[in-house]
């Protein structure tokens, strides 16, 4: 019983989170929508047992990615950065112009077909077998990172340390620079 | 309640709620009720020691914030992927593997460690930006505080 | 596997029979209710119990600053002024709440908020007895950090949605000043959790044992040092005695918070407070052997779990009174020291403990430095 | 009720929101928060497969790479969109069109 109210917490707040991301127009709300939406998410991976799951994505990205994004924000002229480009078109963030809404079209003409196809494929053959129930997954996903993965967990730091000095050099305060 | 099902989670759906609904009802329906309400246009102002406010607050940000906050980011998840295989670490040292796990998890800092030193040298770390650190300034050290 | 308080108390008389009445009455929904509702009064008891010890900080720290100061704290409201942390709600309830004009409404109303549901949602994890916590998750330490972090983007916000330059800057700086210092504090985390071989703070505290020598600060010289980069780093975390700056008086007209007035600063304040008790509570969890009690007379009776609960709270407490001690004799630092302090000297010495850690974890099987010394002594004693 | 399919369903509804925020967004940070949506969106399926499919750990470990390499790609690509408004004054897309050719 719980569980179902628990998923659909999470679902609503992942949903609605995301669609106030693109239709707000003040950037900071954007972020925080973006925070409500990840910690939706942080449950939904809760209701499929992936509880090291969530527990990873409630540190990197509600502690870490979306404090990043604020800082950005601020960085660039604050949430109410000018709408219009140096050439004085104002653009307001819905209105685009005919080339964004027929990209847009196309686009959601091709994910719906996709999903179509997709989901008659579910709702025909998936029968929900037996579902596995919820075990601890820390000590799985541990031994199999030390064990089959560990190439990717060593070449994880190498791509954190190419991150790291790429994004230093480039975010380096200059002196003759605004910064 | 064994972890068969979702119930542990329950106190942490109701304290994040009551959490969010303690403030939402004190901030919002007492102060309706209990509070004195007389906006005047000089009690609104920002609060700058008695003076009029100048200027948007939004305008000043410094660059060495977002340093910060790369780094942060950059170790945050080093320490996310660390967590799994130290939690590990002592039960595959019962069975004798303990070396193995000790050597992946020292080459993984060590790289780390030079990204750290990379910044250090760099004076990425420093608050206060020296810049006879950084390549372009061509005239002597100009110190630019905060 | 994960034991909660639900199942603690289903093993005893009145709770046993309630469960099997609602089995009967709602068939497979009834544990889940029976969960329900004993989840319900552990978090109102919880929560009120920990906003109670809040207020009663602010009340301690008045008091002790007082008479470090030789002179009287609060004496008027109730007896030795007790009561005086309600006094001061009730001032907060009934103060007009000014909203500066222009400023962000929907972000001036959410900072406070996201503040107490960061500190809230840790209750859920903190160890308070083997049987009393609330709810012990397999991966609470990760959870733990991870909800806390909430309280940075509170603080960041809280400056930025007062729309003026000194709070903006005090939470700039606050937000900046968490996040480097959670570095430190999560590596140290590793080290201990490295050592117990568990995520779960119930796993962690059964690692060490009820006397001073099995606790983790005196495991190895490397914890040792980890105890005091996690304490100084959670000092810095709350915001809280060298590390202040954010809420300066003197410099930043008390930063982030200077535009909340009313019941929204009554909120940062009480997050403030009881995130204090929370780290010194984790703190003792991780390093002092938590509510482990020495001839392990901790166990499932009651008397049991009102001793480790008592040595739980003495623990915390002890370190919730140098806290508050710490402020009242150390300076404050400046920015770049600030930052200096943490990441050029607790972050390499947190690195160092990791690794020295694991290898003295390798070297001696994970066995503490007395077990050695005391194993040797036997030894050579045995020898004579 | 949590089948797989609802699952599909919200993801599905995170990446549209995700393509929506790339397209329609003029200002380049909201494109980059457009860009962690779609990525949480796959991390979702992942996990989800993993639940309804084989219980095999895989799942979780591919969504554990998926959120350890999108925050360093928010790191990076931050950093180039603060270097991008120094030298611009601006983080239009449209002004964007250095490259253009």
């Amino acid at each position: 019983m719980f569980d179902l109210t628990l998923f659909f917490i999470s679902a609503v707040l992942t949903v609605i989170g995301a669609i106030m991301v693109i239709t707000t127009k003040d950037l900071m709300h954007a972020c925080i929508y973006l925070l409500a939406s990840f910690l939706g998410m942080a449950g939904l991976y809760l209701t499929l047992g992936a509880d090291f799951v969530a527990a990873i994505q409630l540190l990197v990205y509600v502690g870490g990615v979306v404090i990043l994004m604020v800082f950005a924000v601020m960085l660039t002229g604050g949430p109410h950065a000018q709408k219009q480009n140096k050439f004085g078109m104002i653009k307001t963030a819905l209105m685009g112009n005919i080339r964004t809404y027929t990209i847009g079209g196309l686009t959601a003409v091709v994910v719906l077909l996709m999903m179509v196809k997709l989901y008659i494929s579910i709702f025909k053959n998936y029968t929900a077998g037996e579902l596995p129930n919820y075990l601890p997954t820390v000590e799985r996903i541990g031994k199999s990172l030390i064990t089959d993965h560990v190439l990717a967990f060593e070449i994880s730091s190498v791509l954190l340390l190419g991150a790291l000095i790429g994004a230093a050099i480039i975010a380096r305060p200059r002196k003759n620079r605004i910064n | 309640m064994s972890m068969s099902n979702l119930d542990i989670y329950m106190p942490i759906l109701m304290l994040l709620l009551l959490g969010v609904l303690l403030v939402g009802i004190t901030v919002v329906l007492i102060s309706k009720v209990v509070r004195p309400h007389n906006p005047n246009p000089v009690k609104e102002q920002a609060y700058e020691c008695g003076e009029d406010p100048v200027g948007s607050a939004w305008s000043l940000f410094n660059m060495r914030f977002y340093v910060t906050g790369l780094i942060f980011i950059i170790f945050d998840v080093e320490s996310a992927l660390m967590f799994p295989v130290v939690a590990v670490f002592k039960s595959m040292n019962e069975i004798g593997l303990g070396g193995l796990v000790l050597i992946e998890l020292i080459i993984f800092i060590t790289i780390l460690v030079a990204g750290l030193a990379y910044c250090w040298r760099k004076g990425d770390l420093d608050w206060v930006k020296s810049y006879k650190m950084s390549e372009d300034s061509k005239e002597g050290t100009g110190i630019e505080n905060d | 596997m994960t034991d909660t308080i639900v199942s603690y108390l289903a093993k005893f008389g009145p709770f046993k029979d309630l469960l099997e009445f609602l089995t009967e009455s709602y068939g497979a929904n009834g544990p889940t209710l029976f969960a329900f509702l004993i989840f319900l009064v552990g978090v109102i008891i919880i929560v009120t119990i920990l906003s109670t010890i809040g207020g009663l900080g602010t009340y301690a720290e008045r008091k002790i600053s007082a008479d470090m100061q030789l002179r009287m704290g609060p004496n008027r409201v109730g007896p030795y002024g007790i009561l005086q942390f309600l006094a001061d709600g009730v001032k907060m309830l009934m103060k007009e709440d000014i909203v500066p004009k222009d400023v962000d409404r929907l972000l001036f109303f959410i900072a406070p908020m996201l503040a107490l549901t960061g500190v809230f949602g840790t209750l859920a994890v903190i160890p308070f007895s083997s049987g009393f916590t609330l709810t012990d998750l397999n991966v609470g330490v990760v959870y733990l950090i991870g909800i806390s972090s909430l309280v940075g983007l509170a603080i960041f916000l809280g400056g930025y949605a007062s729309n003026s330059k000194w709070s903006m800057l005090g939470g700039m700086r606050g937000a900046s000043q968490i996040i480097s210092y959670e570095i430190p504090i999560v590596l140290s985390i590793l080290a201990v959790v490295l050592l117990s071989g568990g995520l779960s703070f119930g796993v962690i505290t059964r690692a060490q044992g009820g006397w001073p020598h099995e606790w983790f600060i005196f495991h190895n010289p490397f914890t040792f040092i980890g105890f005091f980069v996690l304490f100084i780093g959670s000092l810095a975390e709350t915001n809280r005695a060298p590390f202040d700056l954010p809420e300066a008086e003197s410099e930043l007209v008390s930063g982030y918070h200077t535009e909340f007035t009313g019941m929204r600063f009554a909120f940062f304040a009480l997050a403030e407070y009881i995130e204090v008790f929370v780290v010194c509570g984790v703190t003792a969890a991780l390093f002092l052997g938590g509510y482990q009690v020495p001839f392990n007379l901790g166990g499932d009776t009651i008397w049991g779990q009102l001793l480790q609960l008592g040595a739980f709270f003495s623990k915390t407490l002890a370190l919730y009174y140098f806290v508050i001690v710490i402020r009242w004799t150390l300076p404050r630092l400046r920015v770049d020291q600030l930052m200096t302090m943490c990441w050029k000297y607790l972050i390499p010495i947190a690195l160092f403990n990791l690794v020295g850690a694991g290898v003295w974890m390798w070297l001696f099987k994970g066995k503490s430095l007395f077990v050695l010394l005391f194993k040797s002594g036997t030894a050579a004693a045995g020898i004579h | 009720m949590m089948g797989l399919a609802s699952y599909l369903i919200i993801s599905t509804i995170l990446f549209i929101c995700g393509v929506i925020a790339i397209l329609a967004r003029k200002n380049i940070i909201a494109i980059l928060l457009g860009l962690e949506l779609i990525l949480n969106a796959s991390a979702l399926n992942f996990v989800a497969y993993t639940r309804f499919l084989n219980n095999s750990i895989d799942g979780h470990i591919f969504s554990l790479f998926i959120i350890v390499i999108a925050a360093a790609e928010a790191a990076v690509a931050l950093a180039i969109v603060l270097r991008f408004y120094q030298i611009r004054e601006t983080v239009h897309i449209d002004d964007a069109t250095q490259l253009q050719g």
